[in-house]
C-alpha cells in the first residue's frame, strides 16, 4: 500500500507517494534526482549513503523513505553556502587532496558535519573514531583527518593549518 | 538489496502499536532502529507483511534516575546513551559499550530497546544488562510486566517478549556507592560484532565484594552471565587470585561457537582475559 | 620542496602540489558515476545467481518470476545460445560462460537475468526465478584441483583432461638447482598470498544504449580500459552487427577501480544483449555482495619461496615455486606473453646472478579472475615472496635485516641492470632509500627499544620491506592484451585562445589524471595547467589506449602527453622565429615563451604563437596547433622503496597495533608531489588491508564465509595508522619526463613490511612464518603452539 | 558449512518403547521442529517439509528423508535428510545418527547430527550454525521426552513462549555452569 510522505530535502519541501519498501537512499537518488548521495555496500557498513536526517547522520541504505516523512533531509548538494562558495567541509576535502575517486565523500563530509558540529576542535583520534562508519578505499584517511581539522578551524575562525604535503 | 515489500503503520501511541501487533500477529514485526532488521529484510531473510515503526510513539526515549533505578526508555538511542552527562559520569560501564557498537550513524538510529529485544548474544548491551542486574519492562494489551534479564533471553533471537507485546523500558538499580563497572569487547574491526566481550560492574565496600555482576557478549548461544565467576568474587576480599579465578570459571562456563573470529579455544582465552582486565578497570572506577 | 619546480605557480608544471582540478563536482555531489546516468525508457536489471559452487542445472522455472508486475523478460543461458552470445573470452583468451545453459562452476555465478521496468520489480523477479540443481561436490584447494581422481572442471574444452591452465617458467634451472645442492645456507618458506578483492567502494555496472533505428550502442560502463573493451564487444558480438564503429564505450566517473574494472563481467554482455533484443537502455547496478562474490579476485598465490645464500651474508640466488588458483577460468588481464604477469620480478632488489620461478595456474571452483589489484600484474606477490624469504634468510644466520639488505643491495652504479629473470631495471638507489627511511624512524634507537620491551616480556617488532617494482606495460615487443600492444595516447588540441584540450586513452578512476596529465603537458608548453581541459573515457573522442591500470598512466599516457607536447613545441618554435623573422637556431625556450638569444625583449608567448597558428601562420605550414602521440614505452620502468613498520602486540589477546609506518618511494620525477602523496596512503591502507584484515574465505562446500561488509574486513580510519611518507628522486633515464608511476608501489610494498614487523616481534617464541592476514586470533594459535600463551 | 553437535540424555523409559519411536519416522518428525511429512515414498523414504522460524527470520526446506540404517538389534538408526530452501537460496543437509543402550531398565540415548548447510544460509548465518542447531536439536530432544511421556506436543515454531520453556530447560542447563 503506498503513503504519501512529505520530506524536506535540502531545504524545499517535497511531496512523494511511495512503496512502505522503499530505501531512503532511493528516494533521494531515484525519486527526487539527487544523485550526490551513493551506495556502496546495502549492509550499513561503508557510509556512502550518509545524510543528515533531522541534523543527524545516518545511513540512508537502511532507512525506510516513509520514516523520513516529516523530516528534514540534508545531503551533499545542500552543502553550498547562500552566497554560492563551498561550504568549509567541501574547501577543506579539497585543499587537502582528501578525496581521490569522489564515491564516498559526499557520505565521508556529511558525517563530518555532524562530527564538527558537536565537537567543533576534535582531536586525530576522535577524528578516526568519528568517521569509523564511513570507508573510503582511496585516501589511506590521512588527509581526509587533516580536512576535517582544517574545516574545523575554517569553522571557528582559528588560524588555517597548512594545506601542503607534509614529506618526512 | 532491495526489502520485498509490505505494509507500514506508524503509531503514535503505544496503545496504537499494540492494537496493530495484536491485528495482524505474527505477520508484523517492530521497526525501532533498524539496523539489524532492515538489513535483513533487504537480504530478503526476513519478509515480514507488516513493519509498526514505534519512532513516532512520544514517552519512549529517556534516561532518568527514578525510585532507586537508572530508568531507559526502550527508544533511546545509543548516541544519548553515549552523550549523557548522567551516564558518563555514574554509569561509564554504558560508554564503554556504546562506543564501540557499531559506528556513529548507526547509533544516531540504533535504540537501546532494539538491541536487547533483539535476542542476538552478539548484540553488546544485553551483557551490559546482566552486569547491572536490570529489569526489562514488557507492555502488551493488559499492561506492563518486569521481567528480570536473567529471565529475558531465551534463544536465538528469542526473548520472553511475547506475541503482541513490545519491550518499553529497561530499568537498572542504582548502584550503590563504591560501585564501578566497565565493558569491552575484542572485535576485528570497528564495528564488528565481538569476538568475546566482557561486562563487570561490582560493589565495593571496604575492600569486600558486595555485590557484583559479569555479562559475557558472543561466546553463548545466548548472553550468559558468570555465574560462578559472581560466586567466588561475592562476598569476598578481592585478590589477584580471586580475579584469576573468576575469568577461569568465565571462560569455562561459555560456550563459544567457532567462527571467522576464532575457534573455540581462543575464544575461551579471551573471555579470560576480559574478565580480568574488565574487573581491574570496574575496581579502580569504584573507587 | 620535494621536487624542483622549472614553471611558475601560475603556469603549475612538473613539481606544483596544484590543487585537484576534478575535486570541484565531486564534493558538491556532481560527479557522474554509472548509477547517475538515466535514460528515457531505461529498463533495470537483476541478476539470479548460484547458491552452489558446483551443481547441474537440471531445470529453470520462470513462469513465476515473469509474473511478477514490472517484469519484462527474464534471460538464461539457453536465450543467449540461440545469438551465440552465451560464452566470451577473457582477456587472457580463455573462455567463460555468460550465462550457464547446464553447469554452474562458482557460487554467486549469474544464471540468469530478470529485466523490470523498475530496481524493485526486477529484485522481485529474481527472487521468484526457481531453478533445481543437481549439487556436485566442488573442488576448492587448488592442490587437490591436480590430484588423481579430480574431475575435470572444463570439459568444454576440446581434449582437457586436467585442471592445469598453463605452465610458465624463467630463469636458469639447472644452474639454480646446482646453487642450492651446493650453498652454505638455503631457506624455504611457504608463503601464502590470500585471495581478496579490490571492494571498490563503487561497484560494477552499465548502462547499455542500443538504438535499433542506427544500430548503434552506446555503453556506459565502470571500465577502466574503455578502447579495449569496445574491440572485446566488437569481437563477442560483431557477429550480430554490433562492430566496432557502431559501439561508442563511455566511462564516466569511476568510484574507485584497482584492477577490478578491467574484465569484462558477464552483467555487461547480458545487457548488451538484452538492450539489442529489446531496443531500450539496461541498466544493471552490482550491489556489494554480488561485487565481492562474483567479480574478479586478486592473488591467491601458493608460493614455495627459497633462497641461497652464505653463511657471512651473501644471496646468492632464488627458487620460487608458484601454484596460481585461477577459479573456474582465468580472467586475468595480464600481458598475453606473461601468464604469471611480472612475477619475475621476485629477485628483487637484491644483487646476485641465479634465480629460477616457475608457476602452474590450475582451475577451480570459486569465482573466476586473478585482476592485478593496484599491482602491476603479480608484483604484490612476488615482492611478498621475496621480502619475507630475505628476512628469513638474515633471521637465520643471526644479521640484522637491515644489515643484510646493505650488504646485497643492487648498488647505484650498477644500473641499469640485468636481472637473472630477464628484467633490465633502468634505475635506482636502493641504499639511499632504505637509510632515509631508517633515519626517519630511528631505526638504532627502536632496536635498542626493542631489546629492553623483551626483557619486559613486552613483544615489539619492526620490519622492513625494500622492494622494486616494475611498472608502465609496455614496450610493444613484448606486451599486448588479446594481440592489441599495450602502448597508450595523447592528444592535444589548443584553442586559439591558447587553452587547450587534451584526450588520453586511459582512464582515472581518482588518480587525479584531469590534473597530472595538464601539468605535463603545462611543463612542456608552458599553458597554465588551469586552461588545460583533460578528457578521458570516451572512446568517440578519446585516441585509442589501453587504460589505466598496473600503475601505466604516467609511465605510458604521461609520456605520451610530454612527446605530444613537444611535437606542439617545435612547431610553436618554427611559428616563434616566423613571427620574430630570425631563424630557429637563434631562439630559446623559457616556460610558455620563445626569445630570441640575447635580446630577451623579442619574445613570443605560447599564446601569441597559437593565436598566429589560427591567424597568422606561416605559408605552407598546417594551419591550426594540435598533435597526437601513441607512445610506446622502449623499456618498463622499476619504482622502487624502503618501508619501515613497527608493530607492538599484546601479550595476552595478541591484538597488533601499528605503532609508526614510514614509506620512502621512490618513483624518478614527481609531476603533483600532492597526489602522489596521497597514492601512497592509500596505496598503504591498502596495503595494511591483506597484512592484517582482508581475505575471501570459502568452506569446502565453496560457499564464501565473507561476502558482505561486515565480515569482509576493509580498514577503516582507526585500524589505519597515521602513515608517514618521502621520497628520493632518481629519474627513470629512459622516460620522456624521467617519471616511473606510484600508483601501486606501497600496496606492494606495505604487505610484507607488516608481515616483516609481526615475525620479528615473534621472532623470540620461535614463530617463523604466519600468513598473511596476520590477525590476532593467528598470533594467538601460534604463541599457543609454541607455549607463550595458554588455553584455558 | 559444516558443524557436528552431539547430545546425550537419560529416559525413564525402556528400550523397546524408546526404539519404537526412534524407528517411526511419522513419530520422530512430529518431534522435529516445524517439520512435517509431507508423502511417505516406501517404508524407508519419505518426503517432508521444514519451516523454521528466529525471530524475524523464517526459513522452509522441501525435502527427503531417507533411513538409511534402521539396526534392530543394536538399536542404531541413521536418518539423512536433504532439504532445499523452498526459495532456492540453497539447501541443507544432515545425518543423524541415534543409538539407544539400555542403562538399568531406563534407556540411555545418543544423538549425533552432522549439519551442513549450503547457499545463502551458509554465507551469512555461518556464525550462527552450531548455536541454531544446538537450539534445534534441543528442543527435538525436549520433544521427544514429551512424546514419550505421552504429552502432546507442538512442534511448530510459531509459539515463542514454546520456545522459550524448551529452551530454558536446555541452554539454561549451562547457568548451572557444570561444564568442564
Amino acid at each position: 500500500m503506498e503513503k504519501e510522505i512529505t520530506v524536506t530535502l535540502n531545504g524545499v519541501a517535497k511531496t512523494v507517494t511511495v512503496e512502505p519498501r522503499l530505501l531512503l537512499v532511493h528516494l533521494i537518488r531515484e525519486n527526487l534526482n539527487q544523485t550526490g548521495t551513493h551506495i556502496g555496500c546495502d549492509t550499513s557498513h561503508c557510509g556512502a549513503c550518509t545524510v543528515l536526517l533531522d541534523g543527524k547522520s545516518v545511513k540512508s541504505c537502511t532507512i525506510l523513505a516513509v520514516q523520513a516523512n516529516g523530516k528534514k533531509i540534508s545531503t551533499v548538494e545542500g552543502l553550498l553556502q547562500a552566497d554560492g562558495t563551498l561550504a568549509a567541509i567541501q574547501e577543506a576535502f579539497k585543499e587537502n587532496h582528501a578525496l581521490h575517486c569522489g564515491f564516498c565523500t559526499p557520505g565521508m563530509m556529511m558525517r563530518a558535519v555532524e562530527l564538527l558540529q558537536k565537537n567543533p576542535n576534535p582531536t586525530e583520534e576522535q577524528i578516526r573514531w568519528g568517521i569509523s562508519g564511513n570507508l573510503c578505499r582511496c585516501t589511506g584517511y590521512n588527509n581526509i583527518v587533516k580536512a576535517v581539522q582544517y574545516a574545523g578551524a575554517k569553522m571557528r575562525g582559528d588560524k588555517l593549518p597548512s594545506t601542503e604535503p607534509i614529506f618526512v | 538489496m532491495i526489502p520485498a515489500a509490505f505494509d507500514y503503520s506508524a503509531p503514535s501511541t503505544l496503545s496504537e502499536a499494540l492494537a496493530l501487533l495484536k491485528q495482524h500477529g505474527d505477520d508484523a514485526k517492530i521497526l525501532a532502529g533498524g539496523h539489524s532488521l532492515i538489513p535483513m529484510m533487504k537480504l530478503r531473510f526476513a519478509s515480514p507483511g507488516h513493519l509498526i515503526d514505534i519512532n513516532n510513539i512520544p514517552g519512549l526515549s529517556y534516561i532518568k534516575e527514578d525510585g532507586g533505578f537508572l530508568k531507559i526508555g526502550a527508544m533511546t538511542r545509543e548516541v544519548m546513551l553515549d552523550e549523557s552527562d548522567l551516564i558518563r559520569s555514574k554509569y561509564p560501564i554504558f560508554s564503554d559499550a556504546t562506543k564501540l557498537i557499531a559506528d556513529p550513524q548507526v547509533r544516531n538510529m540504533g535504540t537501546i530497546g532494539g538491541n536487547i529485544a533483539h535476542g542476538d548474544a552478539a548484540n553488546d548491551h544485553p551483557a551490559v544488562m546482566l552486569a547491572l542486574r536490570a529489569e526489562v519492562s514488557i507492555t502488551g494489551e493488559k499492561g506492563t510486566r518486569n521481567v528480570p534479564i536473567d529471565e529475558f533471553f531465551f534463544g536465538f533471537y528469542s526473548t520472553a517478549v511475547k506475541a503482541g507485546e513490545i519491550l518499553t523500558e529497561i530499568k537498572i538499580p542504582i548502584p550503590a556507592k563504591g560501585s564501578g563497572g566497565a565493558y569491552h569487547k575484542l572485535e576485528r574491526k570497528m564495528g564488528d560484532y565481538a569476538t568475546a566481550g566482557v561486562a563487570v560492574q561490582l560493589t565495593i565496600d571496604k575492600g569486600t565484594c558486595t555485590q557484583v555482576g559479569i555479562g559475557l557478549t558472543n561466546v553463548n548461544a545466548t548472553p550468559l552471565r558468570a555465574s560462578r565467576s559472581e560466586g567466588v568474587l561475592k562476598g569476598n576480599k578481592i585478590t589477584d587470585a580471586l580475579i584469576e579465578q573468576a575469568a577461569q570459571f568465565a571462560a569455562q562456563d561459555c560456550s563459544p561457537s567457532p567462527d571467522l573470529r576464532g575457534d573455540e579455544e581462543y575464544k575461551r582465552a579471551m573471555v579470560k582475559v576480559l574478565v580480568k582486565r574488565m574487573m581491574h578497570k570496574a575496581i579502580d572506577r569504584a573507587k | 620542496m620535494i621536487q624542483e619546480c622549472k614553471t611558475s605557480k601560475a603556469i603549475s608544471g612538473m613539481g606544483h602540489s596544484m590543487k585537484r582540478k576534478e575535486d570541484g563536482r565531486f564534493i558538491q555531489g556532481k560527479g557522474n558515476y554509472v548509477d547517475d546516468i538515466k535514460l528515457d525508457g531505461m529498463l533495470y536489471m537483476d541478476i539470479y545467481r548460484s547458491p552452489y559452487a558446483y551443481a547441474k542445472i537440471k531445470k529453470i522455472n520462470i513462469d513465476k518470476a515473469m509474473k511478477v508486475p514490472g517484469v519484462v523478460a527474464v534471460i538464461t543461458g539457453k536465450d543467449l545460445e540461440k545469438y551465440n552470445l552465451h560464452w566470451m573470452p577473457t582477456l587472457m583468451s580463455d573462455t567463460q560462460m555468460v550465462l550457464p545453459t547446464d553447469t554452474v562452476m562458482y557460487q554467486a555465478q549469474e544464471v540468469a537475468a530478470v529485466i523490470a521496468t523498475s530496481r524493485y520489480a526486477a529484485a522481485d523477479g529474481v527472487e521468484a526465478v526457481e531453478v533445481e540443481y543437481e549439487v556436485m561436490k566442488p573442488v576448492m584447494d587448488p592442490y587437490k584441483s591436480t590430484a588423481p581422481g579430480a574431475p575435470v572442471l572444463r570439459p568444454d574444452k576440446k581434449g582437457k583432461t586436467d585442471n592445469k591452465i598453463w605452465h610458465w617458467e624463467v630463469g636458469d634451472k639447472q644452474k639454480t638447482d646446482k646453487l642450492f645442492a651446493t650453498a652454505e645456507v638455503t631457506v624455504k618458506e611457504e608463503i601464502y598470498v590470500p585471495r581478496i578483492h579490490v571492494a571498490s567502494i563503487e561497484t560494477c555496472g552499465c548502462v547499455a544504449d542500443y538504438h535499433k533505428v542506427n544500430n548503434h550502442l552506446t555503453m556506459y560502463m565502470t571500465t577502466q580500459a574503455p578502447h579495449a573493451i569496445r574491440t572485446v564487444i566488437a569481437l563477442v558480438a560483431g557477429h550480430v552487427g554490433l562492430t566496432e564503429e557502431k559501439i561508442r564505450v563511455i566511462s564516466p566517473d569511476i568510484g574507485g577501480g584497482f584492477g577490478g574494472k578491467v574484465p569484462v563481467y558477464p552483467g555487461y554482455v547480458i545487457a548488451i544483449a538484452v538492450s539489442f533484443l529489446v531496443g531500450k537502455p539496461v541498466k544493471w547496478i552490482e550491489d556489494r555482495s554480488e561485487n565481492l562474490q562474483a567479480d574478479s579476485f586478486a592473488r591467491d598465490y601458493h608460493i614455495t619461496a627459497e633462497m641461497a645464500g652464505t653463511k657471512a651474508g651473501k644471496i646468492q640466488g632464488i627458487r620460487f615455486k608458484v601454484l596460481a588458483d585461477h577459479g573456474y577460468t582465468d580472467a586475468s588481464a595480464n600481458p598475453s606473453k606473461f601468464p604469471a604477469g611480472m612475477f619475475s620480478i621476485c629477485t628483487g632488489s637484491y644483487d646476485y646472478d641465479t634465480a629460477f620461478v616457475e608457476a602452474d595456474a590450475v582451475y577451480t571452483n570459486k569465482p573466476p579472475g586473478g585482476v592485478a589489484y593496484r599491482c602491476s600484474f603479480r608484483v604484490t606477490e612476488a615482492v611478498q615472496g621475496i621480502e619475507r624469504i630475505t628476512d628469513r634468510f638474515a633471521q637465520t644466520i643471526g644479521m640484522d635485516p637491515a644489515a643484510f639488505r646493505f650488504k646485497n643491495f643492487i648498488k647505484k652504479e650498477q644500473f641499469p641492470w640485468k636481472s637473472p629473470t630477464g628484467w633490465s631495471y633502468d634505475s635506482g638507489d636502493y641504499e639511499l632509500a632504505l637509510k632515509k627511511a631508517m633515519d626517519v624512524i630511528d631505526y638504532a634507537g627502536l632496536r635498542k627499544e626493542q631489546i629492553e620491551k623483551r626483557k619486559k616480556g613486552e613483544i615489539m617488532g619492526i620490519g622492513i620491506c625494500s622492494f622494486t617494482e616494475v611498472v608502465g606495460a609496455g614496450p610493444s615487443k613484448d606486451f599486448d592484451i588479446l594481440g592489441i600492444k599495450m602502448f597508450d595516447s595523447a592528444e592535444i588540441r589548443v584553442h586559439p585562445t591558447g587553452k587547450a584540450i587534451a584526450r588520453f586513452g586511459t582512464k582515472s578512476q581518482g588518480q587525479g589524471h584531469e590534473t597530472t596529465y595538464a601539468q605535463i603537458i603545462a611543463e612542456e608548453l608552458g599553458i597554465p595547467a588551469e586552461n588545460i581541459q583533460v578528457e578521458e573515457g570516451d572512446t568517440d573522442t578519446a585516441p585509442y589506449g589501453l587504460g589505466t591500470y598496473a600503475s601505466r598512466s604516467t609511465p605510458t599516457a604521461g609520456a605520451a602527453a610530454a612527446i605530444a607536447a613537444r611535437k606542439l613545441r617545435d612547431k610553436a618554435k618554427k611559428i616563434a622565429a616566423y613571427l620574430l623573422e630570425v631563424s630557429e637556431a637563434d631562439l630559446e625556450w623559457e616556460p610558455g615563451v620563445f626569445f630570441v638569444k640575447g635580446a630577451p625583449e623579442k619574445k613570443k608567448t605560447i599564446q601569441e604563437i597559437v593565436f598566429a597558428s589560427y591567424t597568422n601562420h606561416p605559408q605552407g605550414m598546417e594551419a591550426g596547433f594540435e598533435a597526437t602521440h601513441y607512445y610506446d614505452p622502449p623499456n618498463l620502468t622499476f619504482p622502487f622503496g624502503s618501508y619501515i613498520c613497527v608493530v607492538d602486540i599484546d601479550k595476552e589477546t595478541c591484538e597488533i597495533k601499528v605503532r609508526r609506518f614510514v614509506a620512502i618511494d621512490d618513483c624518478g620525477n614527481i609531476i603533483n608531489p600532492m597526489i602522489v602523496q596521497g597514492q601512497v596512503h592509500g596505496g598503504l591502507t591498502q596495503g595494511i588491508a591483506p597484512a592484517m584484515y582482508e581475505e575471501l574465505i570459502y568452506d569446502d562446500d565453496g560457499n564464501i564465509l565473507n561476502g558482505t561488509f561486515m565480515d569482509y574486513l576493509v580498514p577503516t580510519a582507526v585500524e589505519s595508522p597515521s602513515w608517514e611518507t618521502g621520497h628520493t628522486i632518481t629519474p627513470s633515464p629512459h622516460h620522456p619526463i624521467g617519471a616511473k608511476g606510484v600508483g601501486e608501489s606501497p600496496t606492494v610494498g606495505a604487505p610484507p613490511a607488516i608481515a616483516n614487523a609481526i615475525m620479528d616481534a615473534l621472532s623470540p617464541y620461535g614463530i617463523t612464518n604466519i600468513d598473511i592476514p596476520i590477525t590476532p586470533y593467528k598470533v594467538w594459535k601460534a604463541m599457543k603452539e609454541k607455549g607463550a600463551v595458554k588455553g584455558v | 558449512m559444516r558443524t557436528t553437535i552431539e547430545k546425550e540424555f537419560e529416559l525413564e523409559q525402556p528400550i523397546a518403547k524408546v526404539w519404537e519411536y526412534l524407528s517411526d519416522p511419522t513419530k520422530i518428525v512430529e518431534c522435529v521442529p516445524g517439520a512435517s511429512l509431507t508423502e511417505k515414498i516406501d517404508e524407508r523414504n519419505y518426503k517432508g517439509q521444514v519451516t523454521t522460524s528466529f525471530g524475524p527470520v523464517k526459513a522452509s526446506y522441501n525435502g527427503e528423508i531417507n533411513i538409511s540404517e534402521l539396526d534392530q538389534t543394536n538399536h542404531k538408526m541413521v536418518l539423512v535428510g536433504k532439504g532445499v530452501d523452498s526459495k532456492g537460496k540453497g539447501s541443507a543437509d544432515m545425518t543423524m545418527n541415534g543409538s539407544l543402550v539400555d542403562k538399568d531398565g531406563a534407556t540411555v540415548v545418543k544423538f549425533i547430527m552432522d549439519i551442513s548447510i549450503s547457499g545463502m544460509l551458509a554465507q551469512f548465518g555461518a556464525r550462527l550454525i552450531k548455536d541454531v542447531s544446538e537450539q534445534l536439536l534441543g528442543q527435538f530432544v525436549n520433544n521427544f521426552k514429551d512424546k514419550l511421556s505421552g504429552k502432546e506436543v507442538d512442534n511448530t515454531m510459531s509459539g515463542s513462549s514454546m520456545m522459550g520453556s524448551v529452551l530454558k530447560s536446555t541452554i539454561g542447563g549451562l547457568f548451572g555452569g557444570d561444564k568442564k
